[in-house]
């Protein structure tokens, strides 16, 4: 019972997305190292990075992109964990077409109307990168839609093409209304497709040990997700009340190091768009691996 | 009596059954808008196993405090800025300003200063409802009958006695408008609100099914919502009429 | 008669050179309303206020009561008014009553501000709507009740507030004769018992000159003070049939002919030819309006 | 002089058994307010209502008017009453001036719901203000006018429409003695001139005197018929000084008799003791009131 | 005048200065709450570049069109509510029950019935500020002074002439009050309205600068939809103070 008392509390949002979070909490993998998870509820993806920034939230996960943007924009923020990693089998993102539509490849996008779920993260970047380098700059038009209105926007006629994550693009294709024509794989082979858990420089100075202790169960349950994908999947549709048929899992960078590349491929491609100033930001002083076991074992 | 019910029913009758034909004859796609059957079966699921009331009183209760502090903040501010020039002057820029600003448009801000517990709900609903709470009382006390002032004031009525024996019940039934619109705003935002840090709720309820695909449960949440604000309308009402009871025996004959 | 002795101490009222401009649009020519009034109350005096509609009696009232602002002096008690006080006391012309408060409680509204306790103030409350007659109606709101019986509400309430200056705005205006009459008897009991000053506006000669000691003739706008006129009856007057004495007849007479000229520049106000005082044979002051009448009929 | 004739069809307005209850407070007993009253007025009629505060007289116009519902029958010219018509026009006890509109459109409302051409209306309502002594305020709104000049326009307002019966509701009550004379002889002009038929409240017995064919009284609360009193003056009164003869004095005095005892019970309404119609040496209505002030001044 | 001018001024002078030294003075988190100035500078960025003009065209343009429908609409409605007893019975339900339901909640049904296009922008903002301005139209028409209406049916006015003449004039007033809650309200679910299907606006510019961490960009946007809501607030002002001069009158001396 003492032990139980002492558990430290980390603030986390309910996330709509799957995370292997859910997954540690349900197995009570937190408890074991001491940690608790203190759910603070759900959180509209927009202001994760800002509930973290003024530290209502201590540790999530989202794009690399929005991550570097808050620290230009002065957050102290650093990413501890590499997260989900776009693989063939389990991209980030997939393309969605309605089922029947003459979409078929990234040529037939000209002119195209493309739902995205915001401008100035993943679903705008990546797309436009493939884009140019299919030779189709700027011929597309973007409108934002949140992720839970895609499928009806898509099914209604609405836009074209839907930019969908997990679990929402499960659900599009297994009911059979949308059809995938590609996913974020085909840019650099899922590069950019990290999704990274990051927490406040403050919060790493203050709670070193909190935060070794969460990595290590992430990676953990991150490790574990790549095994047993379909078990869960259920665990994540149970926690999240979802019918189990559309939810699905991510595949995560093993052991959770974060690898220069895919931060690299963001810094790149933002200071080539202009949204980030040239040589602010180094990939090494974004991220850091020393909170991993992993990591630190080799060292 | 009788011919305004059935007139009541009929209607009633007419909309919901045309929900209920929409999907199944194929007018509307039942993914997006499924019979009110199911919408009703989803509530019932909700009622019989007791979770409605865990959202619904959990809802109460911000939308109480939201609502409780824009009435003890906006009437007081609203008459303040209706009866002194001096703070009209100095504060209706700054609130006129404060007024046009979503409470959506302030999520950052407001997890900034009230983080993401039930501070930040209560004050978005706070945001919300206090500005129709705070025209109207100004609007109240302005329209005041300068006849019933001056009477007062000739018997000697000033500064707090004036306002609390004539400015106070004249303006009340305005005053009332006020807190009514602000209700309904409050239970607009509620969703809003709930979207920050929310587990429960209606709301919440709203946003999570829709998250989840449940879109008869999103309805039976939105029906859950249109009563909940009903029955807290009615409050309203039953209160302004007992508070300004002077105005149905004037009109009643 | 209690005449107003000179000496400075003694007046209750001191009104000197008064004159008070309405702007009847944002930036319009202002409307002068009264102009120069000079005019002395002593203490316990009754004074009227004559003068044809529009001349700015009210006005006048509020000015005394202070509550509205004018040029000029106004002094009450030795004090420079310069807001209402507790020692006046107003009768609207226009009832001026609260319709959220039942009788009763507009009645004990002064009561209430002078924190007299809620017993004794429900007792003198109820004594005086049983005074003024309408017993009964004590839990009815204003909304609910006659014209006449609206301004005997409003007199229960100045009377039962007791100020020592009473400022009365045709306070019997919408009474019947007959409950008008009693009531100006018992008004001068009143003023006999208590000594109150009184300035009472009125458009009844009859009344002016059965109340007042003295009456203040008001001109036609802009108003200026045309005469104050002595009223030499015997008192008490409610004891003698005074108004079918000679001397009654007289000065109601010489009040008459004071106000004759004014009521006609007032009313031919703007029109092109004036109208007699009091037209017998010669067209009228409506006399348009029936040919108006008549085009039509033919 | 023009009596009425007791053929059906001459009759403007027949009331029969008329009764009207007001409910001061939802599932309260009901006042009686009226109580059968029956009364016919013949076409051209001039009819003055008289009656203590409070009795129903108000009432009694608007039922007429067919503004308020009541029980039993009210039959203008052969058509029974079932809401306002255009045959019949009002003038309020309480102005009803429209607070938006300036003097001039408030006289041209009646005309311009009678589709009179624009600039006919504007031409017959400025005479109209005009002959009320209101020239030069046909752009103040009612909140910028005295008392006295809100009544004279809404006089004017009721005469401009030219409607075949005036039910008239106190309209002289806020004006000074000589324009009330004044307007009392034009009235009668009009009357005669255009032969319309006229329902006119009053306080005033001798307004009702001068001015009217017969009489009826009300009694107090509830509202009875007591008497009607037939006034047979020499015609056109305006042009005789119909007010000092005898026989003035006389209709006066009867008048007078009929209405004490119905004041003294309007008055008495609930007070312990009824007082004396026109108290000398007793003490008198408002006795109470003096008590109330010596105990305090005391 | 000069002396509520100076007032004003230095209260604005006070506020700004304490948006500007508080970051700067380690008071607030400069991340969060940048100073004022850095806000002018993004804002003054968006005005020489132009960029401005798009973004302050299109937002308006939705909310004159959505309030613009709230007024065809609500008001008429509110007038049919209060006035006809028939109406009020058959649709007040009904109309209640929608009134409580956040057009957050609504964002699939508004999406299924109006799409992504404008349509459905201009709809939630009619959706929210169509609700003061009905409710203050019933409440002006049923408050109307019966001796007013009275009077003017004893002239032979009624139905449509009556309504026109007498009521509409008399209700203007609260209807006008009501309108303005609703341009008050046009404006706080423009960045809700913003939320789907568009890539411009003020609205959009909040969330868009909000989502990639521009917080000085999100304040510039903020205080741009607060000065775009003062200047339309302004002008409802003026047209109810034209509209409605005889109340002016009435008051002044
Ligand atoms: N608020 C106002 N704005 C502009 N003019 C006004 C205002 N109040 C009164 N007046 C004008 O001032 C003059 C005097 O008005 P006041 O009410 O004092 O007259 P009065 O003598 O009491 O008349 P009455 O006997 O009819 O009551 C009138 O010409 C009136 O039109
Ligand atoms: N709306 C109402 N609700 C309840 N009672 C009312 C209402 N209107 C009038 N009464 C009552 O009906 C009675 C008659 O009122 P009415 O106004 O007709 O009197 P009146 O003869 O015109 O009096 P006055 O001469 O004082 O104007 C009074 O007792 C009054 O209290
Ligand atoms: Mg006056
Ligand atoms: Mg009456």
């Amino acid at each position: 019972a003492d032990a139980k008392k002492e558990l430290f509390p980390i603030k986390y949002a309910n996330v709509q997305w799957f995370d292997p979070v859910y997954i540690a909490d349900a197995k009570g993998w937190f408890a074991e190292e001491g940690l608790k998870i203190d759910w603070v509820g759900e959180v509209p993806a927009a202001q994760l990075v800002p509930a973290v920034a003024s530290r209502k939230v201590d540790i999530t996960n989202r794009m690399t992109p929005l991550v570097l943007t808050a620290r230009q924009g002065g957050a102290k923020l650093t990413l501890i964990a590499a997260g989900a990693q776009t693989t063939p089998e389990r991209p980030h993102m997939k393309y969605l077409v309605k089922t029947g539509s003459p979409i078929k490849s990234i040529q037939d996008f000209k002119g195209k109307k493309i739902g995205i779920n915001s401008f100035g993260a993943c679903s705008e970047y990546v797309l436009k990168e493939y884009l140019s380098r299919n030779g189709l700059d700027g011929s597309v038009e973007f409108v934002v839609l949140p992720d839970p209105n895609m499928e009806q926007a898509l099914t209604q006629g609405l836009i074209d093409v839907g930019v969908l994550h997990s679990p929402f693009h499960e659900k599009a294709v297994i009911t059979g209304t949308a059809t995938e024509v590609f996913s974020d794989y085909a840019v650099d082979k899922g590069e950019p497709g990290m999704l990274p858990y990051f927490t406040h420089d403050d919060f790493i100075k203050e709670n070193p040990e909190a935060v070794k202790k969460f990595v290590k169960v992430l990676v953990r349950a991150s490790n574990w997700v790549n095994q047993n994908h379909d078990e869960a999947g259920k665990i994540f549709a149970k926690a999240r009340g979802l019918d189990p048929q559309y939810s699905g899992s991510w595949s995560y960078y093993e052991n959770g190091l974060i690898q220069d590349g895919p931060v690299q491929w963001w810094i790149d491609y933002l200071v080539g768009i202009g949204q980030l100033k040239a040589g602010s930001q180094k990939a090494s002083e974004v991220y850091t691996n020393r909170f991993n076991p992993y990591y630190v074992a080799k060292q | 009596m009788i011919r305004t019910l059935l007139l009541r029913a009929s209607v009633a009758v007419l909309i919901l059954g045309a929900w209920e034909i929409a999907p199944r004859a194929g007018l509307a796609d039942p993914t997006f808008l499924p019979p009110f059957s199911s919408v009703v079966d989803a509530l019932w699921h909700w009622v019989t196993s007791g979770e409605i009331v865990r959202h619904v009183s959990i809802s109460l209760q911000r939308t109480a405090l939201g609502l409780g502090m824009s009435i003890l903040i906006g009437v007081p501010l609203g008459i303040l800025i209706g009866t002194s020039h001096l703070f009209a002057g100095a504060f209706d820029g700054p609130l006129q300003a404060s007024r046009q600003v979503s409470a959506i448009a302030l999520f950052p801000v407001f997890i900034l200063f009230f983080g993401i517990g039930e501070l930040s709900k209560v004050m978005i609903i706070f945001w919300a409802s206090v500005w129709p709470i705070l025209l109207n009382a100004t609007a109240g006390v302005t329209d005041v009958d300068p006849v019933l002032v001056r009477s007062a004031r000739s018997m000697g009525a000033k500064g707090l006695v004036l306002f609390r024996k004539v400015t106070l019940p004249a303006a009340l039934p305005a005053i009332f408008t006020g807190i009514r619109t602000g209700a309904a705003y409050a239970f607009m935002v509620l969703v809003a609100a709930e979207m920050i840090g929310a587990n429960a709720g209606l709301g919440f309820l709203v946003l999570h099914s829709q998250e989840i695909f449940r879109i008869p449960e999103m309805y039976a949440a939105i029906v859950a919502l249109a009563v909940f604000g009903l029955v807290l309308n009615k409050f309203l009402l039953w209160l302004e009429h007992n508070l300004t009871s002077w105005r149905t025996a004037a009109a009643g004959r | 008669m209690n005449h107003p002795a000179e000496g400075a101490n003694e007046y209750s009222i001191a009104i000197s050179a008064l004159s008070k401009r309405y702007r009847p649009h944002a930036g319009s020519e202002p409307l002068l309303a009264l102009d120069g009034i000079d005019l002395k109350v002593a203490r316990g005096e009754f004074l009227s206020i004559l003068g044809p509609s529009g001349c700015g009696k009210s006005t006048l009232l509020h000015v005394i009561a202070g509550l509205a602002e004018a040029e000029g002096d106004v002094v009450v008690h030795g004090r420079k008014v310069d807001g209402p006080g507790l020692d006046r006391g107003v009768v609207f012309q226009d009832y001026a009553l609260f319709p959220w408060r039942t009788v009763l409680d507009n009645v004990a509204f002064g009561l209430e501000i002078k924190h007299v306790a809620a017993a004794e103030r429900e007792d003198v409350a109820r004594r005086h709507i049983a005074a003024v007659g309408l017993r009964g109606f004590e839990d009815r709101y204003p909304a609910q009740l006659s014209g006449g019986m609206k301004q005997r509400v409003a007199i229960a309430r100045a009377l039962a507030y007791d100020p020592e200056v009473l400022l009365m705005d045709e306070p019997f205006a919408a009474l019947d004769a007959q409950t008008r009459e009693i009531l100006q008897g018992e008004l001068l009991r009143i003023w006999e018992r208590t000594g109150k000053t009184i300035v009472f506006v009125t458009h009844s000669l009859d009344e002016a000159v059965f109340l007042s000691q003295r009456v203040a003739v008001i001109s036609a706008r802009p108003g200026r003070l045309k005469a104050v006129v002595d009223i030499d009856l015997p008192a008490p007057r409610y004891e003698h049939d005074v108004r079918s004495s000679a001397e009654f007849a007289a000065v109601r007479h010489r009040l008459w002919e004071l106000l004759a000229d004014e009521v006609n520049k007032a009313s031919s106000y703007g029109l092109e030819s004036p109208v007699q005082a009091v037209p017998r044979r010669s067209p009228g002051v409506l006399s348009t309006l029936a040919g108006a009448f008549s085009r039509r009929a033919g």
